[in-house]
């Protein structure tokens, strides 16, 4: 169960209520908002501890060392990697997809080379791709997505040949909300050879999650979308992979020994750690872990998809509304258009009631195209979020009919 | 900010019943511009004689701001000297964003969108079209 | 001039003071300290504008923009960029300067194409080069180093021909405190028809900096090494230069239009900003900024240099010391080594006295072996220190010069 | 922690007057060890007959815990079965790491290391010898 009182975790929702504007955030597939735990450890950290980490031969550096490493243990235990070594700090899951793309991709794709991907993915896991498609020649194709927007497994079998070297498909999607079956995708990909990336940016955040359970090689996540600071990642890596894999930025840290012109590098996960690591941001992700696993996962799971299915049963009584959501393994994620109002227009006329709500592509413009829309509103609702939160969100839904209805009687006021 | 100062009668009205709206089959001039951050897409054509437009068409599709701005451009720039349509199109960018006073007679129609200039997230989709003009007429 | 009471605005030092183990931080080339100022940024921006950027459509969200572009303007005005656009935010100067090495160099370099560094080069501007080199088949050559620690520019003369496609050189060494006459370097570089690059790292939180007057083409820098958060960097670029440049990492954000299999790009610097940003670090960035453009930059500069001075000064009594550090135009860095006593034993004789310092190769095994040895020991010092922490170092100095004396007296009590 | 537990008598004279130093010309079995972040650097060489540890000798540069195992190490060894050694050099771990309590005899001089477990930044230079021991009869 979440607590009835958790919003006054997150200080934000006071200081706009004291300031007579309440903020009804729903744009938390975007970036979450951040409880006072986490913004009270960065000021502990830069206010007690704050030293340069692994480099140092004195005392503050190595208790700033230790606690960023226990941040990488708390991320390891968050997923179930096997040990804190397969878990590589990045800023975001973006750059944990281009880690992948471009060290394992870059070293490992060959022309006539096959990557697959999904209809629904967000552009972190389509342009890497199309990166390192160009320099290496390799083929990208499509897991395609059926009318109840599920992936179809039976299109995925028939893009699987010999010549498939990785699947990389997103876990939960920021437009649908749609949970993919990654573990049969898994299943799948290694049957048939290749390796398994799964995109974990809204899965992390919302319900368990079992890297080993899953079986996939790769996990990326993102800190700033599950109550932590933003400039911080992860990526799960399977260890005698990333053992074997080039190293992707180089610099400070990720060495064993520099020669003027040649190089040998550091074991993992320091291979893939270049430059001073974003380390209040480590420790601003652990507390944040620290905050949800205390409140659970699987409660947060549970109370989402039951926020998320009331939303969509209310919402669907607005005139015109089409939302885009599975009958099925729906989260939190509500994406919908309504009728006569550009999606725009219902963000600008939300946030005049305080609504925050995003409107537009998300970084999903393939998926938009086969939704046959230019872009969607998207409400995605978070542990903070409740009830009244929807309630206030479907009257000003009609308030936006209302204002577009084709024979308008009433005069804007 | 009140709503009612950006959703006036006239833009709802320009946006459900656009003006100018299609593709001119031999454009002089034409261009198409794309609002990356909510999808907006438009396409501007013309026909130039003697450096004055003789006629202005627009599709695509966006939001109401941005499909209003263009239906009353599109009226507006009809019969006007291209120099005239660069003075303007900088009166226009002032106003939705709030700089230099009042508007002046010149803004016709289009003052309605003043009101923008109290949404700055919707400044964009009233500059789409005023932007795509210039694209076309500098071609 | 710098505030007699300036430590007061770190709160680090009262908190260790508090507990009656004085901090006295001679570490800050490796990272600085924080001041109030910048802590308390942070707790503000997540307290009370904390959302994502760019893509908003409400009013928290384009704050969040606002002030976020704000500190581009900031960074770009602080090292005197032409334009805000012209800013690139990254992690780290290391990752400013693989995105050189990546999105120009790789798409760029040709075999037999020729890059040149120099041998007082930090990993993080060797390192990158190698795994370059090695996708392309650029060769690698190396500015000398005279005796009195200065590049000699004649070597960079010698170097330059018309296979030279670039210079990238340090602009204030992290271990000897030369300032390199980047100008010059860049002049010569441009005559040959080569881009020039310079690692700012350690001159950006030192010394004013004018990128138009150094007329370099990049120029890369670290937030963390100046009072601001880790996990935020910015890499300036001659914008018709960023222009033609192909993307780095793909994602979000860096998009124009994305197809299935294809994408086209945002412009500059959005092209190269990928996914969501760590927008709290770049907003710390500005508060660092703001806090060090008050008290003056020229005035940091000379604080240090004529502290930097003094400690060379001083700490030249210390039997046995043989300090790395040009006659001129050395900064408030501090490299040494003492007879008998390995630099690792001398850091650990000076953290039981509550002095951070740091021991080892500080990033640059190449200079290491130039210099013949294994490694130092190095004080650096920033605004917040005072002739009283030379004192203390001197005197730890010198004890741990009596407890490895060879024919030692006293035991050690 | 106090400086004395660290920086003892017989530490500072292994490190200044170092046992077994130097290269073993045809070892039996041999390792290189370096510690990436203080740049200590050190070669094992040993003469290893019928499992037993007949000579040991090391050569290389770094700070004084590092030099001063590496001389007690190889002091302590010459005699002792692969076995045995494999033992040993597990109970050094816990040591210097503070684990376990009270080292036992067989440590012998290594004893003096004990301080180590206070100072956590220098665990890794006490370890290294003994790693790389562990290295070159692994092969
Ligand atoms: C000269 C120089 N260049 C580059 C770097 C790398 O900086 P960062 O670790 O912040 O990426 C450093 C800092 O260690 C440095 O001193
Ligand atoms: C499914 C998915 N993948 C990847 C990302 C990229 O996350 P970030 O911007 O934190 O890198 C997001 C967030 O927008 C996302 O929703």
């Amino acid at each position: 169960m979440i607590r009835n009182n958790i919003k006054s975790d997150f200080p934000i929702f006071s200081y706009w209520e004291s300031r007579g504007k309440p903020l009804i955030y729903l744009d938390s597939a975007a970036t979450t908002q951040k409880p006072l735990r986490v913004i009270s450890t960065l000021e502990e950290y830069y206010s007690q501890f704050n030293a340069n980490v692994h480099r140092g031969t004195y005392e503050l550096s190595q208790i700033a060392t230790d606690i960023y490493e226990e941040a990488r243990s708390k991320a390891a235990h968050f997923i179930n990697a096997p040990q804190p070594e397969s878990i590589i700090f990045t800023r975001n899951a973006t750059e944990s997809l281009n880690l992948i793309a471009y060290a394992w991709g870059l070293n490992s794709l060959k022309e006539g080379d096959e990557v697959i991907l999904s209809e629904m993915e967000h552009h972190s896991n389509l342009v890497p791709w199309h990166i390192i498609a160009r320099h290496t020649g390799a083929v990208l194709k499509f897991i395609r997505m059926n009318g109840d927007y599920l992936l179809d497994l039976e299109s995925l079998k028939k893009n699987l040949t010999r010549k498939t070297k990785a699947v990389s498909v997103v876990h939960v999607s920021n437009v649908l909300g749609t949970i993919n079956p990654v573990k049969e995708i898994t299943a799948l990909a290694h049957e048939a050879g290749a390796i398994s990336i799964v995109d974990g940016a809204q899965s992390a955040p919302h319900i368990p999650v079992d890297v080993q359970d899953i079986g996939c090689d790769f996990y990326a996540f993102s800190g700033h979308k599950m109550c932590g600071p933003t400039g911080i990642g992860a990526l799960y890596g399977r260890y005698d992979i990333l053992e074997k894999m080039e190293p992707f930025l180089g610099g400070g840290e990720m060495i064993n020994e520099v020669f003027p012109t040649t190089s040998n590098y550091a074991k993992p996960p320091y291979t893939f750690a270049a430059g001073t690591p974003n380390i209040s941001g480590a420790i601003g992700l652990k507390a944040a872990i620290d905050y949800l696993e205390e409140i659970g996962l699987k409660d947060i799971e549970e109370y989402e998809m039951s926020l998320g299915d009331y939303a969509a049963h209310r919402l669907a009584e607005v005139e015109g509304i089409h939302i885009f959501r599975p009958h099925t393994t729906g989260t939190g994620v509500i994406s919908f258009t309504i009728d006569n109002v550009h999606p725009h227009d219902i963000s600008t006329i939300l946030d005049s009631e305080g609504i925050a709500i995003r409107a537009g592509h998300h970084c999903a413009q393939p998926l938009m195209r086969k939704l046959q829309v230019q872009s969607t509103a998207r409400a995605s609702f978070y542990l903070y979020n409740d009830k009244s939160d929807v309630e206030a969100l479907a009257s000003a839904l009609e308030k936006s009919v209302s204002i577009f209805s084709p024979r308008r009687i009433n005069v804007v006021k | 900010m009140s709503l009612s100062d950006l959703f006036t009668e006239i833009i709802i009205d320009h946006y459900q019943h656009p003006h100018n709206h299609g593709l001119i089959p031999s454009p002089t001039h034409s261009s198409r511009g794309y609002n990356e951050s909510c999808g907006d897409d438009i396409q501007v054509s013309l026909i130039v004689e003697d450096n004055v437009v003789k006629d202005a068409k627009f599709s695509g599709a966006g939001c109401s701001i941005s499909q209003a701005s263009a239906s009353i451009m599109t009226d507006l720039v009809k019969g006007k000297s291209l120099d005239e349509i660069k003075e303007l199109s900088q009166k226009f960018y002032e106003m939705v964003k709030g700089e230099n006073g009042e508007p002046g007679e010149e803004m016709g129609d289009a003052v309605v969108l003043q009101g923008v200039a109290k949404f700055p997230v919707r400044v964009k989709c009233a500059t789409l079209a005023w932007h795509t003009l210039e694209e076309a007429i500098k071609k």
